[in-house]
């Protein structure tokens, strides 16, 4: 297999992935945000299909996804957007398998990968999907080559971890600690032990799970992740912006709030985070050769 | 360690969950075979004797002497009613939370719906010394209140759950995450036979004791197998634990009663199923954990179910029992809301035996279609209703029954 | 037909009944001779039968694991609060709608303090399909108002009485006025080991079954009898139902807690005596039918009684044990309303079994003697306390009690 | 034993027999009602010492009762007030047994039955007090010469009529109908029969519960009984003149109601009554001597 467009975004230092809920709090804005984020740096965006019943998810995503099925998002309008979105950096899609599965008329994943394909998704992320379980859409995936992404968790590790790594394909998402996602305020200790655990494997590494600000994107990739994965730090910026109801800087110039939207904040954001992943390859020590 | 064989009823089944969760199945999975069907360090002993003496079985078969002459046939009552708690629930609660104790863990949570489930744990685990909390929905903390007070009696913290319409699922969803977390040293609890494998077999096997007794008192009773075997089903679990046994005797029809709500059809717009009756009308997906049949719109997306009893108030449910509809086994049946609040009343009146509103579903079935049930019929009273005396006040005001009874010494409101 | 040998109980017990109600007594007191005594018809073998199938009998004899270690000394649980209805007085109510029922009887009246009486008496008329009313105090209405609700659902009428108080003591007299029109058609069902001859002595019998099963249970437990019996007293019928088969055996400490209330002092001027200890601390006197211990001011006016369990809120008690008491067998002793409260706590906590405020009383005697019962207690559950979730909130909110669980996810009110 | 005060009041025709509930509201209110009962016609007087659980009572004599008690009427205020009455016929104390086995400091009832006779009452009529538990009573009134009236109920036959029969003394008190007292409209066919099944034993033979008007007595006396017995009937105009809150008829008159008191409504209700009987005896069919 050549490589992926997702494995190239790898290829030139630390990947930063943001993510998104699709929809949130509609199309429109969605695409104005991933747009904004590829400008501040992004390498590869996650774009998440809402699912009703997000088991994965904290409130900050949660959130999002009642906005965005509350604004009408169904899969054919995520698949029209990701269509629209007219960027240069691989999409994956981060959704759940009930959508997948029953997508289209045929029955299995198949009618959604092809879809995906046909938009210009480059991978999933599937949370509900453990390696067991993901046989049908692995083999959609290969026919469409598209890549799938696969969740290691902090509790992974020997024959699970192996069976993952032998299906990953993309990157390996380390989940930077137990739990829903949701931004936190420190970087936990399980991330370098997951990172230790993955050394031997030649897969792109990115961590998610509770990164929110430029030190913890440092340390992340000083301690060897090949890229961040940041949803709720950004979701929370497009919630402010839904709540205060103001999305165009004259508005909140007028109303002498913040003066900036929501895409130049998410912007902004997206850069600092960048930036701390980049001066995080810096710091990193270098692999002593023997 | 898990196979597709084994972590399947037919197509239905499998473990669908986020990977932080995996090892924590694996773990259950494996104490699963090496406790429960291995009874390794007696804890299957262990487990029936505390469900004799703490939670009271063997439970009753009782004969029912107003609705056999009713129906011109053998009605038969299980009475789970009687179980400490008040329902079968504990059956499963108990055994899980033993379960945790021999795997080491020290904290339960779970999720309810009616509360009954939530009752059970909270109750198993101040019996063996263990750390409670139960997620609810915010809609179902109002409809039982009593049994989120039972909860707390007994230790239990209680976490209200207020994303979506505040019910079973969302509770279910919540405990996910809570595990997702915290998975290392708590037991997820699941209330029915649902979620990943081995949730359902697991379950089902704690539940199947009702179905074993029920054989062995008709036969000493009636000495005969019964013609048909009625039970109510949300998740599932009094229904599998009252079909199980019966299942391989052809003969004996078995019939999952769900909740047909105010009406099958349903809102695709609104995303709400105005009825539970998922194995009657629903089509197959993965929710929580599995592969089964369930209230879905067309993209997949899980609808807001509807039940006057709460613990029907599933989109879902189990597995096994969606494999057993599509082979032929079990007929899936459902009656409304009107009909399950008739039973409720008429169960009361006749028997002197007030069931849950979830419960009085299967009595409604059995007073429509009596006729067509043979000649003996065993219906599992699945749990009693003194949870529901607030809905049934409010529900039946709102509706004409005509048997009812008039409630003027309530004339001041409420309970 | 009847001589003082066989009305009384020493010098406690008799018939002091109006006339009108003494041919109805003594036919009573035949059918009792013969049915119950002499298992004419196979009255016994039908009654033993509905208790077990109908009613969940044997009720569990459950050693208490943290009680067990808390008071380093074998506890055992009399699970009667297994029973259907959820406390011991089905036993009863089954008996005589029962026996009503063979004498040919058409219609039941009873009365009720806690509603576990009423609605025992109405599930089993519901069972049996007899007419049913309930005498009930008002003020005892809205305490228990679920128990009310149980009621109008088996079909029975609930007759409030706004005499007095409000409480078990005016119910009483109510319905021995209602009695005193219908007795030709109408069993009076009573509801405890009081009233005349042979209510006390039939009660009992009927409760004994108590007894009987916990000697054999704890004799194939523990091999042993036990040193100590406990089991709160109202009127007194699941302490005798309890001490029954003991009462032989010697060596097996008998003791009966009453409810101390607020104070063991009284009022002599208001006639209201803040407890319902009338073993402790009542005098000889004749109230409802029997010459007992009662709570009586000087001039032999009927006290109002006080618990916060309305279930032993009387101002009489059991002539039988009035006289078991002078005999020295039976201890008489009692624990506070804020000693019941907190024991309820306790063992909702500790054991996952939320007592009756009733039964508390004798939890509460356990914490404060244990050490003076010896090494293997059996404690009565009278009956399960899901009827006193209201009361609980209110009164455990005007207290302090470290061990009651913060109530804030009722942060809406009551229940 | 020489004839009673109580069997003499028979001697001259039918004799009308009221009851009141002592201290009904007060004392001194009842000693004027009793007196006003006697010009009415009284033959005897039974009047109620008021126990707290009267299980034999209807309602209009239970909230007599309730006023008594709440005026603070007691055993001892009982005897006081009957010591004190002055009227000339023959007094019975109506009571429940725990108020008579109480009193004193000696054990049983004679200590209460002692100081009955020493304030002058006839006789004692105890609901609650059926013969076979009468036996310490009925001695005590034997050793006072007192008489002890029992109630022969609707259902009382056979031998229990025949014990009961060989312990009354003054009177037997025909329960009219079951159940309590209480006025009714209309008499019960249960008289004729009950005392039809009295016919062979000769004691007097007084009739009550539910007799209310002038018919009533006039039907029941024809009908062979040798008194009536009327309480709730007469407590209803103690009852309405308490709730009126007037007892004068300087009171009445000025409040433009009825404008007679209690008392004299009292009277006229008695002689109402004893006409009833008297015409009652007119009517009744000669015993035909063979
Ligand atoms: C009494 C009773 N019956 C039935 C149910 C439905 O659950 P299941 O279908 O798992 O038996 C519940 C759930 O709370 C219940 O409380
Ligand atoms: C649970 C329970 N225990 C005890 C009692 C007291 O009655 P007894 O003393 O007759 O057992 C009651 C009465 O209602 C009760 O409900």
């Amino acid at each position: 297999m050549s490589a992926s467009r997702i494995a190239e975004a790898f290829a030139n230092g630390p990947a930063f992935i943001p993510y998104l809920a699709a929809g949130d709090p509609d199309v429109e804005s969605t695409k104005e945000y991933v747009r904004a984020l590829v400008r501040g740096g992004a390498d590869i965006v996650e774009l998440g299909l809402p699912f009703s019943e997000p088991i994965a998810e904290g409130s900050t995503i949660q959130n999002a996804i009642v906005r965005s099925l509350s604004g009408g998002m169904t899969p054919e309008s995520y698949f029209e957007l990701v269509a629209d979105l007219d960027i240069d950096v691989p999409v994956v899609c981060m959704t759940y398998y009930n959508l997948i599965y029953q997508f289209g008329d045929e029955e299995g994943p198949e009618p959604f990968v092809r879809r995906a394909a046909a938009v210009g998704i480059d991978g999933f992320v599937v949370p509900d999907l453990p390696a067991e379980e993901s046989g049908p859409l692995r083999e959609a995936c290969d026919a469409h080559g598209l890549d799938l992404v696969f969740i290691v968790a902090p509790t992974t590790r020997g024959e699970r971890l192996e069976r993952i790594m032998e299906q990953v394909s993309g990157y390996v998402y380390v989940q930077a600690r137990l739990g829903t996602t949701g931004a936190r305020t420190d970087v936990s200790d399980q991330t370098d032990t997951s990172l230790g655990r993955l050394r031997e494997w030649d897969v792109p590494k990115a961590v998610g799970f509770g990164i929110s600000e430029r030190e913890h994107a440092e340390r992340i990739v000083g301690g060897g992740a090949d890229g961040i994965i940041v949803g709720s730090a950004l979701v929370n910026i497009v919630a402010e912006g839904t709540s205060a109801g103001s999305v165009t800087r004259a508005q909140n110039v007028a109303e002498g709030s913040s003066t900036e939207t929501v895409a130049e904040r998410l912007e902004s954001k997206a850069r600092e985070l960048k930036e701390g992943a980049l001066a995080g390859r810096e710091n990193r020590p270098q692999p002593e050769r023997p | 360690m898990s196979t597709d064989t084994n972590t399947k009823f037919g197509r239905y089944g499998g473990q669908y969950v986020p990977e932080a969760l995996m090892p924590a199945i694996e773990e259950l999975e494996e104490a699963y075979q090496r406790y429960v069907l291995g009874n390794e360090a007696g804890f299957m002993d262990d487990f029936r004797e505390r469900l004799r003496d703490f939670g009271g079985r063997p439970t009753p078969l009782q004969r029912a002497e107003q609705l056999s002459e009713r129906y011109d046939s053998e009605i038969y009552l299980k009475r789970e009613d009687l179980l400490h708690g008040g329902a079968h629930k504990l059956n499963n609660a108990l055994g899980q939370v033993l379960l945790a104790k021999y795997m080491g863990k020290e904290r339960i949570i779970a999720e309810t719906g009616a509360g009954q489930h939530g009752t059970a744990t909270a109750m198993a685990c101040a019996h063996l010394g263990m750390d409670c909390e139960i997620y609810m929905g915010e809609r179902d903390i109002n409809r039982q209140r009593p049994n989120v007070f039972r909860m707390r009696l007994n230790g239990a913290e209680v976490n209200p759950v207020t994303t979506g319409r505040g019910t079973l699922k969302e509770a279910i969803s919540e405990t996910m995450r809570d595990w997702a977390t915290s998975v290392e040293d708590t037991h997820y609890v699941i209330g029915s036979v649902v979620g990943p494998h081995p949730f359902p077999r697991m379950v089902r096997d704690f539940q199947s004791v009702i179905g074993e007794e029920a054989r062995e008192q008709i036969e000493e009773k009636a000495r005969r197998l019964p013609d048909s075997v009625l039970a109510c089903a949300g998740g599932g679990s009094n229904t599998m634990g009252a079909f199980h046994e019966f299942v391989p005797q052809e003969g004996v029809g078995l019939y999952a009663v769900e909740a047909g709500g105010s009406s099958l059809e349903v809102d695709e717009e609104g995303g709400v199923a105005p009825n539970s009756a998922s194995l009657s009308t629903g089509s197959e997906g993965v929710l929580h954990g599995a592969r089964t049949k369930l209230l879905q719109d067309r993209d997949g997306q899980i609808m807001e179910s509807h039940s006057v009893s709460s613990g029907l108030d599933y989109a879902g449910v189990g597995p096994e029992l969606a494999h057993l509809v599509d082979e032929g086994r079990v007929v899936p049946v459902n009656v409304d809301d009107d009909g399950a609040l008739e039973a409720f009343h008429r169960l009361s009146q006749l028997e002197g035996v007030i069931p849950a509103l979830e419960t009085a579903h299967a009595f409604a079935y059995l007073e429509n279609e009596h006729e067509n049930l043979g000649d003996c019929v065993i219906v599992n009273v699945s749990g009693r209703g003194d949870k529901d005396l607030e809905s049934v006040i409010e529900e039946t005001a709102e509706r004409e029954i005509d048997i009812a009874p008039d409630m003027d010494v309530f004339s001041g409101g409420g309970l």
